[in-house]
């Protein structure tokens, strides 16, 4: 009894972590563009306009899910459940504080990139399912952009497991106990740091490779048809999976919850040892994401061959050397 | 080229055709029936080379329409406007939108507006006003009870 | 009752001839190839079962399995290729109509 | 019957279930979303059984890559909107019996034999890294040659595909 | 070879981009025949918005029929408004004093300021960037404030008159057109930093949407469009009206052909016309700022045609004139029913992504090809 | 929590949408009308069927991105035990990067990757 | 494609890159930057020729200084006023046409500053309201005159 | 630039005279999100649609009253603005937007044309004389076009009537403009 309990309360902690972090991410990404775009953005809607997304997500909830007539019900409804679900799992072997993880899975980053997939899953269900010409296009390029990001991405991934020696998630965070991989690995982490960033940019189908739902070709693409709550499902996958891939970048690169260190300045790291692990996972995570928003707000959208040259004759072959890189770096000993 | 010399370049090509004063510019007027013939001298003959149809339209008359053609040449920079009269009912008239492509578009529109046929249009529909329109609004003539309000 | 061996065998089993089923009454070949997939994996299945159950502490269950899979990805590749290729010059993908083809 | 047997219950009835419909549904997409959700099964059937990687590996290829493969496929190739073409009844009557008979006897034949279990010996994790250094292994009993020769077969599978591929690009 | 692109086969997708779309500018109608990405054929269908003004100006008398040539191409109404009353001075034969020229001309190239920002903005938007299009409009606005003050309107002007202008130039019009200036040329460095230079950007323009110098005559192009694939049609510099006869103005010619082509013509025709106002700004002639024109304007009978470059090209009014109150046939030429025409041939081959670059780099302003 | 979280996240996610779901069904009523279940196409009516086939390039890269998938997995394994088995490791990989980089660079001369 | 237009092309696209991102940094720090004005507390100052609505405005005796020479209705170019004329005795005891309503069509009207030119008494004006927002369009018509106005001394 | 007048919101719990607490009422909840979550459909045919986007701008900056999620499709969207003429070509596609949105929707007239045909009501033979000919209106604003102030004003007046729960009577409509399109 207890133990189901105990589930039910990790079941509700996920769901409300879930809800909240959707909502601060979507007001995060409307006041960031606001400032970069000289306005203010949503002020008036509770205190600083704190309450705006709340009243999004309240809004959707009361307006209409509608289902096209001609599309296939059962998949139609399917994929946004498969997004849930696809995303959900991704939260099991986040560690947002020191200890506090739900599952210490011991292939942590591989069975994210296994998990992520199921993410291409739901919008190749959407954009079929949808019966409209424009969810269709876009789901197919979505296709085709998150499986070869995919590669790219797993390469960069390799980099780090290559250095630590291990796919846990524990022991690559703990593995940069005494600095963060990005301090002490020299070019080929700034390289794979640099890939991955682009990488899952364009896995989580955000600007400039928002092709899937770019509205100035394809109005909203996989999700034209979607309405209401299944609309802001979606929309919330989206958002939590960019949380989540920031997440493991943070792990990957900046140590997770590892506190800031420096050589032997015992004062100083002990200060940083005040400051609570979760600060240190959440700022770091929320520092990426800004990096992925201020992408979003500068840059125009690739092409699609553009887009798919980008990962195919840069990103792949120099992740490939990348990784053969690191390698000798590692053998060597050449990190600190 | 001048006006003046302009106007004999024209009669050596058309002796048919007359000329009307014009406030800025030469203006001809012919027969529709040699409106083809004549666009494509106009078109290519070395020293006319009237490559640039920026204006075309049409005005209805109370007995007759006419064709307005405006060409200018981008190499030259002169200017004629060619005029021809149709008959107000059925007017017909060549098309010359494979000689300037943008006639195209611009003869769909009379044909849309005026009801002139041009004759070996590629693509003759409506343009501007749905398929199943009825009349040819910017006649004279046309009246629509139920959408204009008149003032 | 413990789950054993005896168990995944049946569920590989149950797959296997699933996909024997869908393999013997589909006539066209991308369902074909999904049934092979279905099988194969109750092959994968196996492998695993067995590993687990009467060689634990070996590996050799485990690469096969990779190994498969690898094969079955490559496989997989070709194939869709091959029938892209079929459709894009026959515009069926009907195994009987490639059959009156001559393909 | 503890929680894990339900599981494994649960995991198996969802895996045949939706092979089952990926086999007889006529749409041919849903067909390849059930055998997604069959694959899916089986992938949970190896977590099961702690053998994480196998999952991980099955994952990532079947479900991103296979089926979406045979997704793009389908779009390439069907009017994916219609129902296939019925089954002659025949056909699935001769189908049915063969796979059932099959199925049956091959059923017989397993579940008396005699598999030397080993069962609490070891919990039969495949820990990753006694994959890798087997898989590099060069020695006897390594499989450095096959890890290698995977390479080529996968060389060779691409550069098959490509050539298959661009045959009908050129037309 | 283009005929060869177009041709239609199994496989092919044909879809609707418009009316109701984000990237049409308006509501064109674009039904695209798409094989994969790749777009085949446009066939653009107009009249989403044809609202029979030239049917209306029939009725209109020769002070009242200027106000619906703001509302045609309303980015550049000023140059609209410009080529009508240049019109109707043809037929009256009045004097415009120079005043008023000067401060046409002004009223115009700041138009054209506003509506090139805007078409940055858009552009960016197009391909993607949303924050340009917010940067453009802090100097739009900057632009709509200072005309609101002299005209009374921040877009549907309606300032030019038969005769002059309506009213004389606000006292702090001066102050803040110097103001603008300054902040502009502050700012267009800014431009090139988000977009002109950046990687993304030029990848996503060059070479698309290439149209030659032939064929951009041969579909009546004008404006940028046709001054990017090097034809010179430049209104201003070609036959001047007003005082464009007596202002230092270059033509900016690009060969390029294609989309960064136009963009960068745009881009160097926002510094040309900054330099027109520069010139004009401090010397503004006194006097009247409009001619005295008779209650009742009748033309004599007769044609009249004048051109005016706006934003988007060359601007033709052409009246026939039966003597009345009324003209008895007026017919607008517009810029960009030209250069649509075009973007079938510019398109065809390209991706459907580029299909938006062409769009955004052809400047369309759908009231102005509708009319 | 070990590979029971797997459970509770999925049943809390499918438990959250449907709710959600569920809940906006009865805070609503439509008004449907008969247009409302068309295709969506800009505002006019869809030509054609929506489901047609595609011809698309897309599936050329779907076709190398499997070969480099598998590649992918064998290359977590040779991470994980790269750095104990030193020159070893680099050996064997670079071995097995150099055949599928040859993979690689004959898909572009190929013009593969070139888009369609 | 030789290795180093390869990398050289990284580079540059890298540098273009960061400095777009540079652009938008340096306002996403610095505030001041920020135009945007609250509206429904902030009222612009707008400028006096701004045109929001035709008004007829009426001295502290409620007089106007109409005469009802429909000069304006005819310059609208697309009849939005409407004047409604009585015959008026006037202390002279003669029979004068004068304004009866002056209908005003807010719903149609283009702020084309016509009528203002047109009218010989100065009768109308441009005011700067815009807040015109209803539920029910007929609420936009309006009469200008108010209520028992008359015309004012002396404006023939 | 502080926010001087924030919304409150009313889901929030009250202290009753009581001692007890009192929940306000599910109702007001739903007005209040729905009427501060207002996302545009994209729609602007002509000349107003500048001033719409204008709106939309630094300067008058509408994502203060979180209306700036413009949707480009209308499933997704709450609110039409009619921002221009409507023509009788156009009358049958906005016939289609308003029915394809999912309910509760609403719509804006802005601007003279598509309030009442506006400079384009005599005298013409294709302009539809007002929008409400074709879809029913929520909030009509005049101007020509109107200011984005007024266009903040007339979202202001909708967001009002929405918090009431504004239920608007159907306009009855004489289809002249429902032409068969082929
Ligand atoms: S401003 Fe123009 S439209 Fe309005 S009433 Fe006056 S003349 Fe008529
Ligand atoms: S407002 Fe002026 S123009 Fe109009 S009727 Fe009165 S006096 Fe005449
Ligand atoms: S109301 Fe005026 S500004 Fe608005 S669309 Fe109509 S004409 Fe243009």
């Amino acid at each position: 009894m207890a133990l189901f309990l105990e589930f039910v309360i990790a079941g509700l902690l996920c769901i409300g972590l879930f809800a909240i972090l959707g909502l601060v991410l979507v007001l995060m990404e409307r006041k960031v563009s606001a400032y970069m775009q000289i306005r203010l953005g949503p002020n008036r809607v509770g205190p600083k306009g704190a309450l705006q997304t709340l009243a999004d997500t309240l809004k959707l909830l009361s307006k209409e899910g509608l289902t096209p007539r001609g599309a296939d019900r059962f998949l139609f409804n399917l994929a946004p459940f498969v997004a849930m679900i696809g995303t959900m799992l991704l939260l099991a072997p986040i560690p947002f504080a020191k200890g506090f993880q739900l599952w210490d899975i011991n292939i942590g980053v591989l069975y994210i990139s296994a998990v992520s997939s199921l993410a291409v899953i739901s919008i190749l269900l959407a954009g079929w399912a949808s019966n409209n010409k424009y969810s269709l296009l876009g789901a197919m390029r979505s296709g085709a952009q998150i499986v070869s990001y995919e590669l790219s991405a797993g390469l960069s991934i390799i980099a780090i497991v290559v250095l630590t020696g291990s796919l846990s998630i524990s022991d690559i965070i703990a593995s940069q106990a005494d600095g963060w991989w990005i301090f002490k690995g020299h070019l080929p982490v700034w390289i794979a740091f640099v890939t991955f960033i682009i990488a899952v940019t364009a896995e989580t189908n955000r600007a400039p490779f928002d092709l899937a739902e770019a509205e100035s070709e394809l109005t909203a693409g996989f999700h034209t048809e979607y309405s209401g709550m299944k609309f802001a499902l979606f929309f919330l996958a989206e958002y939590i999976n960019i949380f989540i891939v920031c997440a493991i970048g943070a792990i990957l690169f900046f140590g997770g919850w590892m506190p800031f260190h420096i050589g032997n300045w015992e004062g100083f790291n002990r200060i940083m040892d005040y400051i609570p692990s979760s600060v240190w996972f959440f700022g770091k995570t929320f520092f990426l994401i800004f990096v992925i928003m201020w992408f979003r707000w500068t840059f125009p959208r690739l092409r699609i061959d553009q887009l798919l040259n980008l990962e195919w004759k840069y990103l792949l072959p120099i992740s490939m050397v990348n990784v053969l890189l690191i390698t000798l770096v590692a053998i060597l000993g050449w990190h600190f | 080229m001048t006006s003046e010399a302009l106007k004999t370049a024209i009669t050596a090509l058309l002796p048919e055709a007359a000329f009307e004063d014009g406030r800025e510019w030469l203006n001809v007027r012919i027969e529709a029936k040699d409106w083809k013939a004549f666009a494509e001298r106009l078109r290519y003959q070395p020293g006319l080379d009237f490559d640039y149809l920026f204006c075309l339209t049409c005005v209805d008359w109370p007995a007759h329409m006419d064709m307005v053609y405006h060409l200018t040449s981008t190499v030259h920079r002169h200017t004629v406007v060619v005029k021809a009269k149709l008959e107000r009912e059925d007017p017909a008239i060549d098309t010359v939108c494979d000689i300037w492509r943008t006639a195209e578009f611009h003869e769909r529109e009379v044909y849309d507006l005026f009801g002139v046929r041009f004759n070996d249009h590629p693509d003759l529909r409506r343009l501007l006003l749905t398929d199943d329109w009825k009349g040819w609004p910017l006649r004279k003539d046309y009246e629509d009870p139920v959408n204009m309000i008149k003032l | 009752m413990d789950v054993g061996l005896k168990h995944m065998l049946f569920v590989s089993l149950a797959l296997f001839f699933t996909g024997v089923y869908g393999f013997l009454t589909r006539r066209n070949l991308i369902t074909m190839l999904m049934a092979a997939e279905l099988m194969l994996n109750s092959v994968n299945l196996n492998f695993i079962a067995f590993n687990k159950y009467v060689w634990p502490g070996q590996l050799d269950g485990v690469f096969f399995t990779l190994f498969i899979i690898a094969i079955a990805a490559a496989e997989a590749a070709v194939a869709i290729a091959i029938i892209i290729n079929l459709y894009r010059s026959f515009s069926s993908i009907d195994v009987e109509d490639a059959d009156t083809l001559k393909y | 019957m503890t929680a894990s047997t339900v599981i494994f219950y649960i995991l198996s009835a969802f895996a045949i279930a939706n092979g089952f419909l990926a086999v007889t549904t006529r749409k041919i997409f849903r067909a390849a979303i059930f055998l997604l959700f069959s694959l899916i099964g089986v992938a949970g059937l190896y977590l099961w059984m702690s053998y994480e990687f196998i999952f991980a590996v099955q994952v990532i290829v079947y479900v991103g890559g296979i089926v979406v493969l045979i997704i793009f496929s389908i779009f390439l190739t069907q009017q994916a909107g219609e129902d296939m073409p019925m089954v002659l009844r025949g056909r699935q009557l001769f189908a049915g019996l063969a796979s059932l008979a099959g199925f049956i006897l091959a059923w017989l034949l397993v579940r008396d034999y005699p598999f030397a279990e080993l069962r609490g010996t070891s919990s039969g994790e495949a820990p990753i890294a006694e994959i890798g250094t087997k898989m590099l292994d060069t020695g006897t009993g390594g499989m450095a040659l096959p890890f290698e020769v995977v390479s080529i077969l996968l060389l060779s599978a691409m550069v098959g595909c490509i050539v298959i591929a661009l045959k009908t690009r050129k037309a | 070879m283009l005929e060869e692109i177009g041709k239609t086969e199994e496989g092919d997708l044909i879809i609707n981009i418009g009316p109701q779309h984000p990237s049409t500018h308006g509501v064109l109608h674009l039904v695209i025949t798409l094989n994969g990405e790749t777009v085949k054929k446009v066939e653009p269908h107009l009249g989403y918005i044809h609202r029979s003004i030239e049917k209306m100006s029939e009725s209109l008398s020769y002070r009242q029929f200027i106000y619906a040539t703001s509302r045609m191409d309303y980015l550049s109404s000023h140059i609209n408004n410009h080529g009508c009353a240049l019109c109707v001075e043809q037929g009256l034969e009045v004097e415009i004093p120079e005043r008023a020229q000067v401060i046409r001309v002004l009223m115009g190239e700041l138009t054209r300021i506003a509506s090139h920002v805007l078409w940055w903005g858009a552009l960016a938007m197009d391909v993607g960037a949303i924050t340009p299009f917010f940067h453009a409009f802090r100097e739009r606005e900057l632009l709509n404030d200072l005309m609101e003050e002299t005209c009374g309107a921040r877009l549907t002007m309606n300032y030019m008159v038969p005769g002059g202008v309506m009213f004389d130039l606000h006292p702090n019009f001066q102050r803040r057109v110097h103001e603008f200036i300054s902040m502009f040329k502050s700012k267009i460095g800014e431009y090139d930093e988000l977009v002109t230079n950046n990687a993304i950007f030029i990848n996503r323009m060059k070479g698309v949407g290439y149209i030659s110098r032939e064929d951009a005559i041969s579909y009546g192009c004008s404006g940028p469009v046709a001054r990017a694939s090097g034809v010179s049609c430049d209104i201003r510099k070609l036959y001047p009206y007003d005082i464009y006869g007596k202002v230092q103005l270059e033509e900016v010619l690009d060969d390029g052909g294609d989309c960064y082509a136009r963009y960068i013509v745009r881009m160097k025709e926002m510094q040309q016309s900054l330099s027109v106002i520069e010139q004009l700004i401090d010397n503004i002639p006194s006097g009247d700022h409009m001619a005295k024109t008779k209650a009742v304007l009748k033309l004599p009978k007769g044609e009249y045609y004048s051109r005016v470059e706006t934003a988007r090209g060359e601007f033709g009014v052409y009246i026939v004139s039966e003597g009345k109150m009324t003209p008895y046939r007026i017919k607008y030429r517009s810029p960009g029913f030209s250069n649509l025409s075009a973007i079938d041939h510019m398109a065809r081959g390209q991706k459907i992504g580029d299909l938006v670059a062409i769009m955004g780099s052809l400047d369309l302003v759908i009231p102005d090809i509708d009319r | 929590m070990g590979p029971a979280s797997m459970i509770v996240l999925i049943i809390s996610a499918v438990v959250f949408s449907a709710g959600a779901i569920l809940l906006s069904r009865v805070l609503v009523q439509a008004t449907p009308n008969p247009v409302k279940g068309e295709p969506y196409e800009c505002g006019v009516p869809t030509i054609g069927k929506s489901w047609t086939q595609f011809n698309v390039g897309y599936y050329l890269f779907a076709l190398i991105f499997l070969i480099f998938d598998v590649e992918l997995i064998f290359l977590f394994p040779w991470a994980v035990v790269a750095r104990q088995l030193e020159w070893l490791a680099l050996v064997e990989i670079l071995i097995f990067l150099f055949i599928l980089f040859l993979g690689l660079l004959y898909a572009h001369r190929k013009g593969a990757l070139r888009w369609v | 494609m030789t290795l180093k237009t390869y990398f050289s092309n990284i580079f540059s696209t890298i540098r273009s890159l960061l400095k777009g991102m540079r652009r938008t940094g340096y306002y996403f720090t610095h505030h001041k930057e920020i135009i945007t004005q609250q509206y429904p507390e902030y009222k612009p100052p707008l400028p006096e020729r701004f045109r929001g609505e035709v008004v007829m405005p009426h001295n502290a005796d409620n007089e106007h200084k109409c005469t009802g020479c429909t000069a304006c209705e005819l310059a609208c170019p697309n009849g939005t006023i409407k004047i409604v004329t009585k015959q008026e005795i006037n202390a002279a005891g003669k029979k004068k046409k004068a304004l009866d309503t002056f209908v005003y069509h807010l719903e149609l009207c283009t702020m084309c500053n016509l009528c203002i030119v047109a009218c010989p008494t100065d009768a109308i004006e441009m005011a700067q309201s815009f807040e015109h927002s209803v539920f029910d369009r007929n609420s936009l018509i309006k009469t200008l005159n108010e209520p028992g106005s008359k015309l004012e001394e002396g404006i023939e | 630039m502080t926010n001087k007048n924030p919304d409150p919101f009313p889901g929030q719990v009250h202290d009753s005279p009581g001692g007890g607490i009192l929940v306000s009422t599910l109702d007001d909840v739903i007005g209040w999100a729905r009427s501060n979550s207002l996302w545009p459909l994209v729609f602007g045919t002509s000349c107003c649609a500048i001033e719409m986007m204008s709106t939309a701008s630094a300067k008058y900056d509408w994502s203060r009253f979180g209306f700036e999620v413009a949707r480009a499709t209308p499933r997704q969207a709450d609110v039409i603005i009619i921002a221009g003429t409507i023509v009788n070509k156009m009358a049958p596609v906005l016939k289609r937007l308003y029915d394809q949105m999912a309910d509760p929707k609403y719509v804006i007239a802005m601007g003279a044309c598509a309030t009442s045909g506006g400079p384009f009501f005599y005298n013409t033979y294709s302009v539809v004389k007002g929008a409400d000919h074709v879809i029913p209106v929520d909030v009509y604003v005049a101007g020509c076009p109107p200011r984005p102030e007024a266009l903040l004003h007339a979202l202001l007046t909708l967001q009002k009537k929405v918090r009431q729960g504004g239920k608007r009577e159907k306009i009855t409509i004489d289809k002249f403009w429902e032409q068969p399109t082929s």
